[in-house]
């Protein structure tokens, strides 16, 4: 029998190591799984490195993250942001480290990740400080930039629906980079508003199938990123 | 006569004409947002989001906005009838393969041969960010820049060769600015249209590349 | 406004060049876009290179285009299947060049075209005879074989729904290729069996969204592929 | 005592036996489809066809065919509670990431060192054909090839060297056969099983690669 369902979030996040790679969902404040967070910090996991598009907004989910002392390095299209106070000071203390990658770029190299593609060629980033000591090539007369797959240990993920065998849907753009960090990591941790029976979802709606899903706790009132919690 | 460049919102009013028909349009922040709004109403567009949203519709009225329906400058906006969501490996899938017709970006600098910067300064202490301006700097259809025509004391930021770092190489069709409409083409910066009042050889002296000025050039209506 | 739909199957097909590269979706005899295939054989177009699954079946739709003597080249993982007469007899008669493409890879070519990824690496047929003549990598200890974007110049699916802006559903595993194909081609021409109002698909169970789509025919009664029509 | 080499239906058998709960399974046409018959039935498979189901349920009962819902043998199924749809890219995705835990995939020949050929004789008489063969092979966590141990004429399948085309390099993990069960170690290939009344030196006589009986050998039980 095939049970993904964990009791507790503490359950969700059992096992996560010390340097871990963690790929965190979200965009702005949509999509954050911001209970799932708080169960890492609680966790008290070190040294790791977290993949996330922003780089978290005043002092809760990824900025709480981030002011734990646990995140050594991060890896984001746009860590400046109103109210990115933690990431910044962290930054100018020289207490973080950032890898900056395009937002495009960084999504397709966790799918490249999880599809099995052992790098790809991109124009995005010819030609800028970005693609500096990264191979490049010319294709049918234009520059492109070779890039590597980013794979992450662990991806925490916020759905709507799930069931047990991890099938997930989404609610509107809170969906995404979840699909993409749910094929990209070796565990995927997934808080969903509501499980739901096997089947409940109807097979052509499912928008994460459940083979990219390790465990999934059901957190029926998440909290909204950036919002009080 | 003297010169009497475009309000922020006279530039905006000035994009909004030339968003054609049925064009799927990608919106940076700021300025470019603005333009949206003046699009002729008998205009349908299909505004894109990095996001994974098409279709976006108007901001929300108050109590009805969903913070899980924002755009790429995270604010809340709404779906319009038509509109589909989709993930964000999708999203700049789209952006990248040359779907999006346009990418309105703003500028911090252009350069003659279509370079266009707009992600840093350059200064190193302040944390660099990029966020999806280079994807659609080098992979939307067309680009246009919208900025200010010179820096807040004055400086040029058309040059003949950007200073800031890069966003993507030799990718803007067209600039817009308080001052001018110019046309990046292959041979060089061709003036379409002056605000009104606005000697060419004042623009250029406020231009830091060799501009062109069409022989059927225009004075900007707004 | 915009508006995809176009009112027959003729108009749906007009404008397609000797020498085109067709995408022809469907797998086995599922998605498989019949009435589309025919028009485009009354059209008469020559010179075509198609690229789809398998090699058509009997003497109808995929097999019918190829009997036609208008289909130069195919690109395809499967030519060889029960029934796959038409084909077979082609090629003995060295009447028409394969270019065969392991499944995944030929999605997944497909993909990097409709999404500007210039070329990637797989492990899919490293070591093997489809990748002779192809630039190899070791990736972490591992060969990978490099593989270019496959483009169309023509696409045709089969949907279930649409709209007028060329939002797509498919039914259950019908929908197979034509996602990819609709994003990889220049001109991506679709026939629904009902066309419905705009927003009578809910956005988040738009399958294609209609930025992919050029055209759409409504054929409310398809035949299915390999059932005489 | 005479060998009782295995019927297909009791190779189906003995491979059904191992697949283990939980697991994402690729099946094969043919003898692989036949062993999902055979699966205990207090496990739950999921089982993943190339075009894009995951949950394939048993074939439909008469008149309850859809030809939507086909694996990829082209043969109509049906879907499980619990069933995904998705495009080809995505099924490839899942294949070529190391998402199937197992795929279960008829060979022609095996060689020593795990190579797979499945895919052509090699006859340039006959069109090639090779479907989702090279992908599941180089991509699938673990893969068990299942097949006769000879040919019709007698001639060994599993060899020092494939004489056929390749499928895919060093990917075999355990070979099924009517004679035995032959694990792939890096120290070569490890009988485990043997069908009953099978000497070993019979079966290495039918075999085209050097054997190690492993310790704990057992007669193969169906």
């Amino acid at each position: 029998m095939i049970d993904k369902r964990v009791p507790s979030l503490s359950a969700a996040i059992e096992g996560i190591k010390d340097g871990a790679v963690i790929l965190i969902g979200g965009f702005g404040a949509s999509g954050i799984p911001v209970e799932l967070i708080d169960a890492l910090i609680d966790h008290n996991a070190r040294n790791l490195t977290v993949v996330t598009n922003n780089a978290g907004s005043g002092h809760t989910d990824i900025a709480k993250l981030l002011a734990s002392g646990n995140v050594s390095k991060i890896v984001c299209s746009y860590p400046r942001s109103a109210g990115s106070v933690v990431f910044e000071e962290l930054y100018a203390a020289g207490k973080i480290e950032l890898e900056l990658v395009p937002q495009g770029t960084l999504s397709e190299r966790m799918r490249a990740a999880g599809a099995g593609i052992g790098g790809f060629f991109t124009t995005t980033g010819a030609g800028t400080r970005l693609a500096e000591g990264k191979e490049t090539r010319v294709i049918d007369g234009k520059e492109y930039v070779f890039e590597k797959p980013l794979k992450g240990d662990v991806a925490l993920i916020k759905a709507d629906s799930a069931d047990r065998w991890g099938n997930l849907t989404f609610r509107f753009a809170a969906r995404n980079f979840a699909p993409t960090m749910a094929m990209a990591a070796d565990l995927t941790i997934v808080q969903a508003r509501q499980i739901v029976e096997l089947g409940e979802i109807p097979p052509e709606h499912v928008m994460t199938p459940g083979i990219f899903v390790d465990r999934v706790v059901e957190v029926p009132a998440p909290v909204h990123a950036g919002q009080p919690s | 006569m003297t010169a009497k460049p475009l309000s922020r919102d006279d530039i905006a009013r000035r994009v909004g004409k030339d968003i054609p028909d049925g064009a799927y349009v990608n919106l940076g922040i700021g300025l470019p947002t603005l333009a949206a709004n003046y699009v002729p109403s008998d205009r349908e567009v299909i505004y894109h989001s990095e996001n994974g949203i098409l279709g976006l519709g108007p901001s929300p009225g108050k109590g009805e906005e969903d913070l899980d329906i924002i755009n790429a400058g995270k604010q809340t906006v709404t779906l319009l009838p038509g509109a589909s969501i989709f993930h964000h490996t999708d999203a700049f899938a789209m952006i990248r393969g040359g779907h999006i017709d346009l990418a309105l970006l703003g500028a911090m600098q252009v350069a003659a041969n279509g370079d266009l910067a707009n992600w840093s300064t350059g200064d190193e202490k302040f944390p660099p960010a990029v966020g999806g301006a280079m994807d659609l700097g080098a992979g939307a259809a067309s680009v246009w820049a919208l900025m200010e025509h010179t820096t807040k004391d004055g400086q040029p930021k058309i040059l003949e060769r950007c200073t800031y770092p890069l966003t993507a190489a030799g990718v803007v069709d067209r600039i817009y600015t308080n001052l001018a409409v110019i046309d990046v083409t292959p041979d060089g910066l061709m003036v379409r249209e002056m605000a009104a009042g606005l000697e060419f050889d004042e623009l250029q002296g406020k231009t830091g590349a060799k501009l062109q000025l069409a022989n059927d050039w225009r004075v900007i209506e707004v």
